[in-house]
């Protein structure tokens, strides 16, 4: 499996053209989510499946549809150094690892130190058997509440890069002319038929990520994906007279505050910040609101912020055609 | 679980490894696009059936049975789907098929707009 | 029999890498990536059963679901670059 | 010491370091963004790798069950696949308006230009 995804790597670098380039990332993708099953990672492999094989080939593809595919032939005198300097580096790295633990030994310090204590007490604490899950929205709160205001940020920085210039940056207030879009009799019908099935597992994964893989991340990226679908096969206007860009763009804020208005809820209630013991008289209950309330906040950012950045990008796509 | 279902299972999944040998072999040597469309296509279908049916009844739990009946409509649907989205993307690309001499491109009546 | 299968899927990406890297155009790439995902589908599928946890066919589903959505962006990017050149030519 | 206990991680140096040579060596600047991708994967990997514990499961608490990998480092990769997927649309969203502005995504023209004005 490792080999495979070298050589995809490889690959990756002989290939020449982008097209060419993004299908091999799409390949890389599917090939180290199999990789991450096989190391019991489950609810990465589920990230990773849910990013990869929708929405990241997808931006990589409308931003080669906006910027062309050619790719000019590089200098053979100019890969002299950074080939030596790549060489040098992993070689040093290579040295590095001897010094690591052994792969897959218990006793390494990465097992010793915290994981004990969250695998043999989070079940009487927190109450829920997915701890990737518990250890996510409970334990290292503070951090996820970070990552999502990355995301956040991430969702505005595009917005700003990509409004065109001279709208007041507003310009997804009014939706595009409508485009001529060639009749995809059969693709619309499969997908109707699939859509609802992708927005009612995003619930299902959404809901059931205490139990088994899945959370606010996960399900946010999957209902992104069922929306982008529709966009692509019913054009921009129809989306966006779905689900309308300002909408979206609230919601993304909503999504961020619902996480940090849990916190302050459970600072009023006498708690540290983001203790949701303080949320209801049982502790244990308190921590299962908690979590239900934070991931939900998580799955509305993240799916908002990635509609956003479509919208932002197949915007621009449209507005360059005329 | 019995034993019969075991070797049905078994069978199954031999069938599928056969089948998705003979759509790589296909689709390593057909000479053009569409024939290796077509080697992907017709072969993936049926070998992805028969490696979720040999799985299907290798285990005893409703949810796993379940999730791989799932499995198996969604691929059912999607797959086909997306050959026929890349052959249209192939078409309007300009890609042509070509007759039994490799050379020749063949004049197919052009449903171009 | 099953690590059997897993071997044979694996023999089949392998297979439709070498197409992906070798190509002569763009949509064999594309149909590899293709075959690549449905095969994954059938990969993890396979692997669950091979360690003995469901849990991970909610990956195999979800890759069954939305493998498809870029195919159908290569679609529309062909689509945009056609309606592009016939707008040039006019 | 067997050569398999440390294949993974030499893995991660391979992928990390072609990772890196698309980034410093290709000029085409989406490409490089796919470099960067795949130097982050290898990230991912060193760090899905250290949590792999021999005979572990998957760590969803059930009966029956005392060995799990380490719940830790699928958290923080977990959120970092979807933060790395933003970042990397805000780097293509820069890409674009640099298509806007230049004309073109490759490095050197985009040097030349600034060159000569």
């Amino acid at each position: 499996m490792l080999c495979l995804l070298v050589a995809t790597a490889i690959a990756l670098i002989a290939v020449r053209g982008l097209l060419a380039s993004i299908m091999l990332t799409s390949v890389y993708g599917l090939l180290s989510a199999s990789f991450f099953v096989t190391m019991d990672a489950v609810d990465v492999a589920f990230t990773e499946a849910a990013v990869g094989a929708g929405v990241s080939p997808l931006l990589l593809l409308l931003t080669v549809a906006i910027v062309g595919r050619r790719e000019a032939a590089s200098n053979a005198r100019r890969l002299v150094v950074p080939l030596l300097l790549v060489t040098v580096t992993g070689a040093l790295l290579i040295i590095g690892t001897l010094d690591m633990p052994s792969f897959g030994s218990p006793d390494a310090p990465a097992q010793t130190h915290v994981a004990p204590r969250y695998l043999q007490q989070s079940g009487d604490e927190i109450g829920i058997p997915n701890v990737v899950t518990s250890v996510l929205a409970s334990y290292r709160a503070y951090d996820t509440l970070g990552e999502v205001l990355v995301i956040f940020t991430a969702g505005v920085a595009v917005l700003l890069a990509l409004a065109p210039a001279g709208q007041g940056g507003s310009a997804r207030a009014e939706p595009p002319a409508p485009e001529h879009l060639a009749p995809h009799t059969i693709l619309q019908v499969v997908s109707k038929l699939l859509i609802p099935f992708m927005l009612l597992f995003a619930f299902y994964v959404q809901f059931h990520g205490e139990y088994g893989p899945g959370g606010g991340f996960q399900a946010g990226v999957i209902f992104a994906s069922g929306i982008i679908l529709y966009g692509l096969l019913y054009g921009l206007p129809t989306v966006c007279r779905v689900i309308p860009p300002p909408v979206v763009e609230v919601l993304a804020a909503v999504g961020a505050l619902i996480y940090g208005l849990t916190g302050v809820l459970s600072l009023l209630a006498g708690k540290n910040f983001l203790d949701y013991s303080a949320l209801a008289a049982d502790p244990v209950t308190g921590q299962h609101i908690g979590i239900i309330a934070i991931e939900l906040g998580v799955g509305i950012a993240v799916a908002a912020v990635i509609i956003t950045i479509y919208y932002a990008f197949a915007g621009r796509l449209h507005t360059r055609e005329d | 679980m019995s034993t019969l279902w075991l070797w049905a299972s078994d069978a199954c999944l031999l069938i599928g490894s056969f089948l998705l040998l003979t759509g790589a072999l296909g689709f390593l040597r057909f000479p053009d696009f569409y024939a290796r469309i077509h080697a992907c296509g017709v072969t993936e279908t049926l070998a992805t059936g028969f490696v979720l049916l040999g799985l299907l009844l290798r285990s005893d739990d409703a949810m796993p049975q379940v999730k791989l009946v799932l499995i198996l409509l969604f691929v059912l649907f999607s797959s086909p789907t997306a050959s026929h989205a890349l052959a249209k993307a192939a078409w309007n690309a300009g890609v042509r098929p070509r007759d039994n001499s490799g050379k020749r491109r063949v004049s197919l009546p052009h449903t171009d707009p | 029999m099953l690590s059997f299968t897993i071997i044979v899927i694996l023999l089949v990406m392998l297979v439709a890498l070498a197409r992906a890297f070798t190509g002569p155009n763009v949509f064999d790439r594309v149909l590899a990536a293709n075959l690549f995902g449905t095969k994954t589908v059938l990969l993890i599928a396979a692997i669950s059963y091979l360690l003995g946890s469901p849990d991970y066919l909610d990956i195999a589903v979800i890759y069954a679901l939305i493998n498809y959505i870029s195919v159908i962006g290569v679609l529309r990017v062909t689509e945009i670059r056609r309606e592009r050149r016939q707008a040039g030519a006019e | 010491m067997d050569v398999f206990s440390y294949f993974n991680y030499w893995v991660v140096v391979v992928l990390m370091m072609l990772g890196f040579f698309i980034v410093i060596a290709r000029g085409n600047l989406v490409k490089k963004l796919i470099g960067l991708n795949i130097f982050q994967t290898s990230v991912f990997i060193l760090y899905i790798s250290a949590g792999k514990v021999m005979g572990g499961a998957a760590p969803i608490l059930a009966d029956g069950v005392e060995l799990y990998s380490n719940p830790l480092p699928h958290v923080l990769i977990l959120t970092a696949i979807v933060v790395g997927i933003a970042t990397t649309s805000v780097g293509l969203a820069l890409v674009v308006r640099i298509h806007a502005a230049y004309g073109t995504v490759e490095e050197a023209d985009i040097l030349e230009q600034d060159a000569t004005c």
